[in-house]
Order: C-alpha cells, then structure tokens, then sequence
C-alpha cells in the first residue's frame, strides 16, 4: 500500500496510468486527451507513456467518438472516451443510448460494451454556456447504462478503475469544481472486486434527517451538516456514489432511522435524480416517513451565465433549509400550502 | 498494380463493369483482371447465391403476408451488390450492415431461420455476431459505419489482417454519423471499407433528395478513394470489393464503394412503393435484373443448362421450405428473458422487477 | 361548428392542414412526409396543397431537420418537424437541448423558437427495435420545451393546433397504437386561447383512487377503471395531456380527496414521469395520502422484442394490481418489504 | 461570369491570393476584378477595421488576465479572414458564427461593450440577433451551420434577397452536423454561403487531425463549389465572398470557403500552446501577418502616411477605452433574471420556483 496525496485530476489520472497497465486492451479517447492532456490535464502524460494509438487525439465529433468506441469493443478492447465538457455529450446521445446501452441486451449477451465515458460535470466553475450541465438523470432513465459520480480524489482513483474493468458500460461523472481537491489515495489497492462502485457511502452519521448528495455536492452537504450541528440538528450525510443502479439499502436504512430525507443535486428539479429518490425512498419507507422527502436542487431553467450560478446552485443555505423544511421548522416556504 | 488503380482515385469516379445486362462479358482491363479467377463454375455458385437468396426473399415476404413475421426487408434487385460483395470477403473480416443485407448474411452462413428471428419479434437479433463475423442487423439509419470504422482501428491496432466492411444506404449518407465515419476512418487510415448499396430510394425519398452530384463523390471529398461499380453486376462488385479489400489489407486504408442497383420492390412489407414511384422506372430496372444476365452468360458458356437450373431451383427450394418449416418452428422466450442481458453484470433493480414480474405472474397461476 | 368522426391520424392531418391555412409561415418537414404522407399518413395529402416547399421531404437525418428547423424559426417561420418514429430522435437531441429549448432564454427573449416536434410514439404495435420507444422523461427534465401528449382524435386535433400557435417549442408525442381509432372531431374551433393544452383532464370520476395515464395507456387506464368499478371501487382517471409543465391543480385536487395515487406509463420506471409525479404529489399532499403512490410502468430495459412487448406494457390487470396495492388489498407484492 | 467562375469549381480548388505578404497587390484575373473598386482609400478603411479588432482582442485579453472577464477567445491572426469576409455582406444579409467572430460583430455594428456580456458571464448573449443581422455566439461547435441553412431555405422561400453566412473552424468540418447543413444546403440549393476559418489548429488537434486533404475538398464532396483563400489577404477574402454571396443572391445554392489563416494565439485566455505548438510555427505564420501585409501596400500607395497611422491608433485606442470602461460600469442582472425568457409564453414550474426564490431571499433580508 503505497499511499499519496493527489488532486482528483491527478487521482483520476493515476487511475487511468494503472489500469492501461493493467490491461493493454484499455485505451483512452477523445479532443484533446493526447498532446495536451486534456483541457483538465485528466489524460496527461498517458500519450507519451502508452502513444498515440492507445490514446488517441480524435477528429471533433462526439458521436464518431462514442461509435467508433463501439466498434473498438466489438474488437475487444475497452475504451476510455473523454467527453470534453457535460454540455458536449448531447452529440453522442443517441450513440449512447441506442448503440452503447443496448448493444449487450441486443445481441442476447453476445456483445459486451465495456466503455468508460469520461465526464467533466457540473457547475460552480463560473464557466460559459454549454459547460456547466448536470445531465445525469438523462443516463439514469436509460437502462442498460451504469452512471456514477465521484466526490474526492480517492474515490475517484478507486472507481475509474471499478468503472474500466466493470463489463458494462458505465458513465463516470467527474465534478469539475472539485478536480483541484487534494486528499490521500491509496495506490495500490486492486479494482474492488465487491461492486464497491455500487455503493453509497454514510460520510457523516447523523439522527435527526438523512441528506443525500453526489459529486460536487457532497462537500457543501457535509458543510451544511456541520453548521447544523451548532443548532443541535443531527444530519446523516450520504454520498450516493452510483446513480444508477442506486443503492437503496443504504439509504432506506437511513430514512427509516430518521424518518426525513433531504436529496440535493445541481441538475433542474422536474425529473432529476431528486424525484426517483424521493419517490423510491417513499415507497419504501412510507410508514417511517415524518414529512414528505424534500428536494433541494437547481431551477427548471437553463443553466445560468456565470454572474447568476450562486443563485442557481444549492449552497449550505439553501440545503440548510431544505433542512429546516423537512423538520417543520421555520423556512423559506412555511406560508406556501405544502 | 490493384493499388495503383485505387490511388488514381480520388476525384475520379470510374463506373465499373464487366457483365452487362446483355449477358456480355468484359475480361479486359484492371477490374477484369481482379476476377479471373472467376470462371463459369464460380459464377455459376454466384449465380446459385443470388437464386437463392431471392427465393429467401419471397419465401420471408410470404411468411409476412401470412402473419408470421411482423415485417420484412426485401432485396429483391440488389442480390448482385450484396453477393458479389460478400463473396469477396476473407472469413475474418467482419461485416457492420443494415437491416436489408440478408444476401451478406447468408454468405456469412447466417442459418436463414435465424434471419428471421428479429421480423418475427422473438427477439432484437437472430445470431451470435462472433460466429458469423457479421453484426446482427443495425435499425438506427449510419450508425454501423461508425461502428466498422472503430472495429478497424483496433484491428489496426492489433495489427491484425481482418477489414471491417460496412453496408449502407444512400439515405444513410446523409446521416452524421456517416460522415463522421468517412472523417475517422480517413484521419486514422483505418482498415474499413464503405459499402454503399444506392438502390435509388430511401422509403419515399428518391436519391436527388439526399444528393444532386454522385453519392461516390462524397469519398473523394474526405479524401477517401471512392468507386462507383454496376450494383446488379455480381462480377464487378465483387471486383471492387476485392480490390478495396485489399487495399485496406495492405493498410493504405478506407475505400468507399457505391454500388448502383435498385430496391425492385417495397421499402418493407409495410411499405406501397405504388404511391410514389414511377412504374416505367420498374421496368427500365427490371430490363438490368442481376440474375438474368449472369443466367444469360452462364447458358451461352453452356454451364446452365435445363439440369443445372433444376438443380438451382431445387437447392433454393429446400432452403425455403427449411425457412418456413424454421419460422413455423421457432418458439418464444418466456417472458421473464425481458430481464436477460440488459447488464452484464449484477444489477439490484433488474433482480428486483424480475421478481415483481415473477410475483406477479404468481397471481395467474 | 362542424364536426366530422376521424381517426386520429386524420385529425392530426386535419389540424395540420387548418393550422397550414390559417398561417402561411408554418411549413412541415420531415422524412418522407411531402408525397408519401409520413408512414403514418399523418401529412397525407399536405404537399399537393401546400407545395414541396412549404412540406419539405429533408434528407435522411434527424439532426438536420431540428437544427434548420431552428434557422427557419430565425427567418420568421413555424416549422411543424415530423421525427418518423421515436427511437429516432435521438440523432436531434444536441439541437433540440441545446438549441431549440436554450435559444429564446439564451437570446433574453430576442428570439423565440415556435416549432412543433411530432413524435409517433410508444409500443403496442408489435414494432422493429427503435420504433416503440417513449423517452418524454428525457425531454420533460429539459428546461425550455413544452411537451404534451394526446389520447384521442378530437384532443390531438385541438392540441396540434395549439401547439403551432404556441411561441414556445413543444414536443407533440402521437401514441401509434390510438392512430387508427375512431372519434367525434369538431373542425371549426379557433385554436384555445386558454392555454387548454397544458391543463390535464378528468376523464372519469371517482372517489378512491386517482389513477393517472397519458397517451396511449388513458384508454387501459379507463378499461382498468371501469373493472375495478365491478369490485366496488371507484377510480378517477386522469388524462395528463401536458407533460411538461403538470398541471399539478387537477391532479392534486384529485389526490386529496381520494388519498391514493396510481401513476401509469410505458416508459421505463426509474427517472421516468411517474417519478416526477409520484414525488411532487407527495410534496403536496403529503398529509392527505393514505398509501405511498404507486407506479405501474414498463421495466428498467430497453424496449423488448414484438412477442414480449405485451409483459413489459402496463395493462388492465397490471394497472388493476396496482390499484390493489395502493388500497393495500391482496395484490402481487404484497409479500415484499414495501 | 463570376458565376462562370463557380460554376468550374466544383472537383478544382485553386488558391486565391491578392496581397501578398509583400504588400505587392495582383490586379489582374477574375478574382481581382470583383475587387476592383477598393482603391487605397478603402483599404485603408479595412485596415482601420483590422487595427480596431486587433485592438479589442488585446484589450479584452488584459481584461481577461486582470479578471474582469471569466474568459476570451483571441482573433489574433484572423483579422482578414474576418473583416474582408464581414465587410462582402449586404446589411440584410444574416450571419451565425461561432465564438471567435468578434471582428465580424465589429463589422456588423455590434457595440465593443455588448461582445463582452457573454465572456464576462453577465448574461448568455450581449446583443439581439434581429438588430444586427448577426445570431449571438454558439457554443456548440458546428451548430450554426444548420441554423444557417434552414434560416436560407427560410430566404428561398420568402424569395427574400438575404443570404445566409456561416463562420466554423477547421475543427468544426468533422461535426456531423456540419456535413448534414451541406447536405441540406445542397439538396435545396440554398442561398447560404459556408465561411471556414481553417486556422490550423482545434484547441491542440491540428489541422491534419480533422482531414489529410485539403478542407475545402469537402465542398465537391457535397456537390457545392469551394474555393480556397489566402485567409491573411482581406482583399482576396472579401473577392471570394463577394462572388459567393452574389451568386447565392443569383439563386445558384450554397458556396464554401476555405480560408486558410493561423490563429497566432491560445484557443482562449484559458489554453496554453507553449504545450501543442512548434515555435517555428509561429514564426512561420508571423511573417504573413494580415495587417503588415496591407500597411505595407498602403505606404507604397501613399494614403499611410504618419498621420494617418496615428488617426488610425487613436481610433482603436478609443474604441479600447471605450470597451473598458464599459467592461467595468457593467452591472450584474437581478438573480430573479434566472427565471426570465425560459419560456415566451406563462409557466407555473417557473412562477412557482421564481416565487420560492424570491421567499428564500426574503428570509435574509
Ligand atoms: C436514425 C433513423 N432515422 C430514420 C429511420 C427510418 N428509416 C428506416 S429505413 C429508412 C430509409 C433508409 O434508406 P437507405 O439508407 O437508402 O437504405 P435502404 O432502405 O434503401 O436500403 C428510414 C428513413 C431510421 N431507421 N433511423
Ligand atoms: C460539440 C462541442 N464539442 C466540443 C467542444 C469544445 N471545443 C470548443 S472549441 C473547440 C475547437 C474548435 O476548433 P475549430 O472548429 O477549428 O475552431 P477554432 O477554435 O479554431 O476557431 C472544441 C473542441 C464544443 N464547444 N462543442
Ligand atoms: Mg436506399
Ligand atoms: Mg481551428
């Protein structure tokens, strides 16, 4: 077990940098991953060690990418497709879900589609348009898919490499604001080979309501947890981790300890993640519910220019009353009927 | 020398042929010479291929008439650019087609029941794309091309001989992803060949509506070397084929090959071509059938006379009578395969509602 | 006021055709809708009125009929685009996400977007893979669309109508399966003015369980009622009709009388509309519900083969086993946890 | 005969060149004779043009470095390609570009200030589309194209005279939505005219990345005449566009044009090309620059005397002050602009978060 202290960039990095040793049939793809590194420097150093052919610099065409990704497990390999920011993904939608997701079911199980794609997500980087989407819940309605999200450098290095050997196709969220993050990762650790990815983790223990954030979030939840505390309000914290499948014995054990579940995401509310858990958590946990799940979450809007995101993304206030909502106290919609 | 012809390519766009519709053979020049290995014999398993694969074609049609398919594709004019093609082809390459390329599946020894496993709705594909080298059939219009294209580079990768050989329509070449394919398969050199069969129409939509110019010129456009070949003229495509083949063999990368033929019959058994296709351009392509000239040399090489025909005609009938008896035969899943092979791997929700579904069927019983 | 008894189709066509006359800057185009009239006869017809440029036969490519329907928008036009069958729509979701549904907030307002996206829809038709799909949750959790649903012939003549007026971009989902039914159609209404095509309907009255369906499964979901009516219960139906936004007054109302919800839809059931609905509604009227709401939906795969299709829909019985489980009465699994 | 002109391109790409790097000016041939009427003294308005733009881009990079804006994309090196090609529009004509055509917003009357709301994150766009005949920037490569397209066949259809522009990059060709506009561009004849700025680079891909043949090659492909151009030769830039544009006028279809330029700087203030790009490159591409070339011919010519170099600077310097100062008396929109122009028409989803908005906010205050 040698153990470092790494960025998530750098953590995801060194995740790829193993498992293209691991197993000469991953190979890495997408604008800019080669010379360049990637806009985020996520692919850097692989081209040189591993050349031009196992990571390659493709033409500008998102749907050539995730296609052609196709065809390469159709030879075996196991590719790694960078998408080079949330907003651009849209392109190789219907490569994804017509071709990747059913590719297996389609051939009876002839045909696996081990693919990773690479995501950079999310907002709070004050970044332009088209570069701060959230657009998980598209890929969680999709079946045939596997989606997880990542929320800290060790995590991450533990679940790129989950994410290559897992046979299915898996879409790995990778929260941009948090890509300069340092925290310890273990380097030597195999792939789990316990489904770990699958899991969903209770990062603060907590009585009183159960709050469920992924990605980007996480942070600001266990943030919001602890000024919580200060009031004497006891907030569980989970990481959901993988979106789809989700792990609801995790949660559902919390709720049905605490009888209140706040969920928070970036992504717009109607139809996000939000709604699938709230109403899996309330249908299996009816009876153990003290108020009805809370969702803290974006607008229903487009995502904003820079100068506006604070106000669109959940911050520790904002999840703080959600908070306040779901234990009946006094909040921001107490006079609005529910 | 095959290779100097195709680095003459780009920007030129030769129309090849070499059996016309007169039954005429063509042995000179460099196309003729790809194929001279082809003599009466091998054309007349050619010839007994396109039989065949067209008595596949009604035999299917009638099945649908008759309720037990819930669709068919047919061929019927393009037996030509789908043999003569596919004939050309090395048992390890390996073929990304449409729905339509029944003829390739049967030379890639596709058992002609399993063709029908998809248009009957027992499920979304009939063979094991591994076995045959053949992707089962592709729905979503291009989509394949990108596919081949990626299934090249990691043959390329693996320095491997297989090509990967690509069908699709000219509707098809207006689709993105087509050319997207055009776009990686020439920027990696990729060893893949375009196989566009233009039989004319895209359902409803006649090939002017996709493209004014050649659909071929597209290729030299990507800096791909592209051949236009008479798609009803089983010995020219499978010249072509072979050369391009070869070509992508010798790793001087992708060849785009339309083959000009004509869809003689209906988009799908869902489709009436009466309600906008001009019934004399039946004609004028029925006057270039891709058997009958071939039967025409074959006789004057006196190879098909009265006993070999009878005999073509009675291998395509057992094959058909094996179809339907297959068809007749075929079983359905049970229901609880809704849940197979969605994931490779364990999934907790897929467990769950397969045993919701297995609850639920409790109740009946 | 005159009326005429259509099929759907033919009252999709005959809405088209109005909407053609009363303004001549709507055009429609699509995929073999000009002299064949769409596979589906929808358009039938419209070409030798209008012209080959007013009912443009594109080329074969879905992403380049939404993204010069959005130049024709800028040009001043209403362009109606015809997606031939659903699974096909996917090749335009970078131009309808991206642009069609950002365009008029990322302009503040300078340039709006009125295109009606036609979309033939959903299984029961024992279809080819990729032509019985329903992915509305996708386009429901996308900010800027509106996206509405039709059930019957005199609806989907009113709505189409509604929806080419509409400044807005909105999603016109057809369910195959009700184009060849037969209703009473009246021809002469101006298009509604009230915005009648985002308000659901009740389309059976009720007091025990609120059952809502849209599209194809209305009819199921009025069959199931008028069953379970021989048991003694008494089921209000709801046709949604609008997808997006909900007309959450009608459903509300409806659920706090009778305590209980049932939500019904073909498409895949994590992330999908009953989700949104199942976790809105408890928002709402968390104190009236009696029973944790229940969905009853197609599975978390992608659409089956023809000869399976009939165990992935909901059906009577299915949607009937549903209701036995929100009344918590012997239904299938009631020997689950939850 | 301008149309003559075209109408042989098609397959042919020659290479169409005015200025020189010397500053020597061609006057003779076709090309030159659409040009005829830019004497010296409407050079000099075009090099006005390109000092101005020149002058933006910098001072925007300073407002950039000095954290006034989150972002910016440099034009540098691109001048010609875009003033020459901005100033062959007629004002009725209507331009969808990407993100680098500050120098055509320049040209299109677009206020200096305005083409900073969208890097400053202010809002999504700083200008309305209707007023100058120019959509705001599209983020998504290759996008514009279509928009162009259907805007043209929208002109066709109006029988309008106004022609649609579109500007994308060298990497912006390998997008299937690029060739789909082509392709429906092509299948309509309509009047739009493809600008391709072929800077040589897409972030860190060069160009050979996207195709090994000439870009411009790709017009032929689709049936559409291309002519290749010196992209540093605003003279030459603004010939070409003048003859596709008026032959688009004429009704003849669509035109693509390859101008050949470099982009001297980073993709944007956040890239660094130290890490990509060959020094020597740079150079290379230096002793072409657009502006010398120009400057050098207007001195020979006599109307670039000091004083008119300094006339010149101070109007570009002024138009820098101007953007600065603008830059920082610029104000954040309400956050309740968040819920604004979602939709045109009423939404409850929205009234309803705008209102918890709005209450959220009460409890602070
Ligand atoms: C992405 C997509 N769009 C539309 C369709 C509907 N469709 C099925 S076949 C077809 C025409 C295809 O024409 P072509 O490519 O010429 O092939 P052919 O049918 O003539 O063999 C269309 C539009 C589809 N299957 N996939
Ligand atoms: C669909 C999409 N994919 C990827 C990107 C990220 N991206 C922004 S600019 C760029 C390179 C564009 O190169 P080119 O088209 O040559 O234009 P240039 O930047 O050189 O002007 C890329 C890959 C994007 N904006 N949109
Ligand atoms: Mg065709
Ligand atoms: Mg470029």
């Amino acid at each position: 077990m040698t153990a470092a202290t790494l960025t998530m960039a750098s953590a995801i990095n060194a995740g790829l940098r193993r498992a293209m040793e691991d197993d000469d049939r991953v190979v890495v793809m997408g604008e800019d991953v080669g010379k360049l590194g990637g806009v985020y420097r996520v692919t850097q150093g692989l081209q040189e060690t591993f050349g031009d052919r196992r990571v390659m610099d493709t033409p500008l065409a998102e749907s050539g990418i995730l296609g052609t990704a196709v065809g390469l497990a159709f030879a075996g390999y196991r590719p790694v497709c960078e998408i080079q920011f949330d907003g651009f993904i849209y392109p190789a939608f219907d490569q994804i879900v017509s071709q990747v997701a059913r590719m297996h079911s389609r051939t009876r199980g002839a045909v696996k589609m081990p693919l990773t794609i690479r995501v950079p997500w999310g907002g709070g980087i004050g970044a332009a348009e088209h570069h701060s989407d959230s657009p998980e819940a598209l890929f969680t309605h999709t079946s045939g898919l596997r989606v997880v999200s990542v929320s800290d450098p060790a995590d991450a290095y533990a679940v790129i490499r989950e994410a290559i050997v897992s046979d299915d196709p898996v879409l790995y969220f990778e929260p941009k604001r948090r890509y300069h993050v340092k925290g310890e990762v273990e380097l030597d650790a195999a792939p789990s080979q316990v489904r770990a990815m699958d899991r969903a983790r209770v990062v603060a223990h907590g009585t009183d309501v159960t709050l469920v954030a992924y990605g980007g979030l996480v942070q600001t939840a266990l943030a919001a947890a602890t000024a919580a505390q200060t009031e004497g309000i006891s907030i569980e914290v989970i990481d959901l981790r993988s979106l789809s499948p989700i792990d609801f014995d995790t949660v559902t054990a919390s709720v049905e300890r605490t009888g209140r579940l706040v969920v928070v995401h970036e992504a717009s509310q109607t139809g996000g993640l939000g709604a699938e858990l709230s109403a899996a958590v309330t249908e299996r946990c009816f009876y153990s519910l003290e108020h009805a799940p809370v969702r803290v979450t974006g607008f229903d809007i487009p995502f904003p220019p820079a100068k506006l995101e604070k106000f669109h993304l959940p911050d520790m206030d904002r999840i703080l009353d959600g908070v306040e909502r779901v234990l009946d106290r006094p909040n921001s919609l107490q006079d609005r009927g529910w | 020398m095959k290779a100097a012809l195709l680095e003459t390519l780009p920007g030129i766009t030769p129309f090849v042929s070499l059996i016309g519709p007169d039954g005429h053979r063509d042995t000179t020049g460099a196309f003729a010479d790809l194929v001279a290995d082809i003599g009466p014999a091998e054309l007349l398993a050619l010839y007994r291929d396109m039989v065949i694969i067209r008595r596949i074609d009604t035999e299917a049609t009638a099945l649908q008439r008759q309720g037990e398919l819930g669709l068919w594709p047919p061929l019927l004019g393009q037996e030509a650019a789908q043999i003569g093609s596919a004939r050309a082809l090395a048992p390890d390459d390996f073929v990304f087609a449409s729905y339509r390329e029944n003829g390739v599946a049967w030379v890639r020894g596709v058992a002609p029941t399993d063709l029908l496993v998809t248009w009957r709705g027992v499920a979304q594909s009939g063979w094991d794309p591994f076995i045959h080298r053949m992707a089962t059939p592709q729905v979503i219009i291009g989509a394949q091309t990108l596919h081949a294209t990626g299934y090249a580079l990691g043959m390329q990768l693996a320095q491997s001989d297989s090509v990967a050989v690509t069908y699709f329509g000219d509707g098809a070449t207006s689709e993105g992803d087509v050319s997207e394919a055009l776009i990686f398969a020439a920027s990696f050199a990729a060893p893949v060949v375009f196989f566009c069969q233009n039989n004319h129409w895209a359902i409803s939509e006649p090939v002017r509506v996709q493209s004014h110019s050649a659909i071929v010129d597209r290729a030299s456009g990507f800096g791909i070397p592209g051949i236009q070949v008479d798609g009803n003229d089983v010995l020219a495509v499978m010249a072509v084929t072979r050369s391009a083949i070869e070509r992508a063999r010798r790793g001087e990368g992708p060849t785009f090959i339309e083959a000009v033929t004509y869809r003689m019959g209906p988009h799908t058994t869902a489709d009436d071509p009466t309600r906008y296709r001009p019934a004399d351009e039946l004609a004028e392509w029925a006057a270039k059938d891709p058997l009958a000239r071939v039967a025409a040399y074959l006789r004057d090489a006196g190879v098909l006379d009265a006993g070999a025909e009878a005999e073509v005609t009675a291998a395509a009938d057992a094959v058909a009578a094996e179809l339907r008896a297959g068809c007749l035969a075929m079983s359905d899943l049970p229901s609880d395969a809704l849940f197979d092979h969605v994931y490779a791997e364990p999934h907790p929700r897929i467990d769950e509602q397969r045993a919701e579904h297995e609850a639920y069927l409790r109740m009946f019983s």
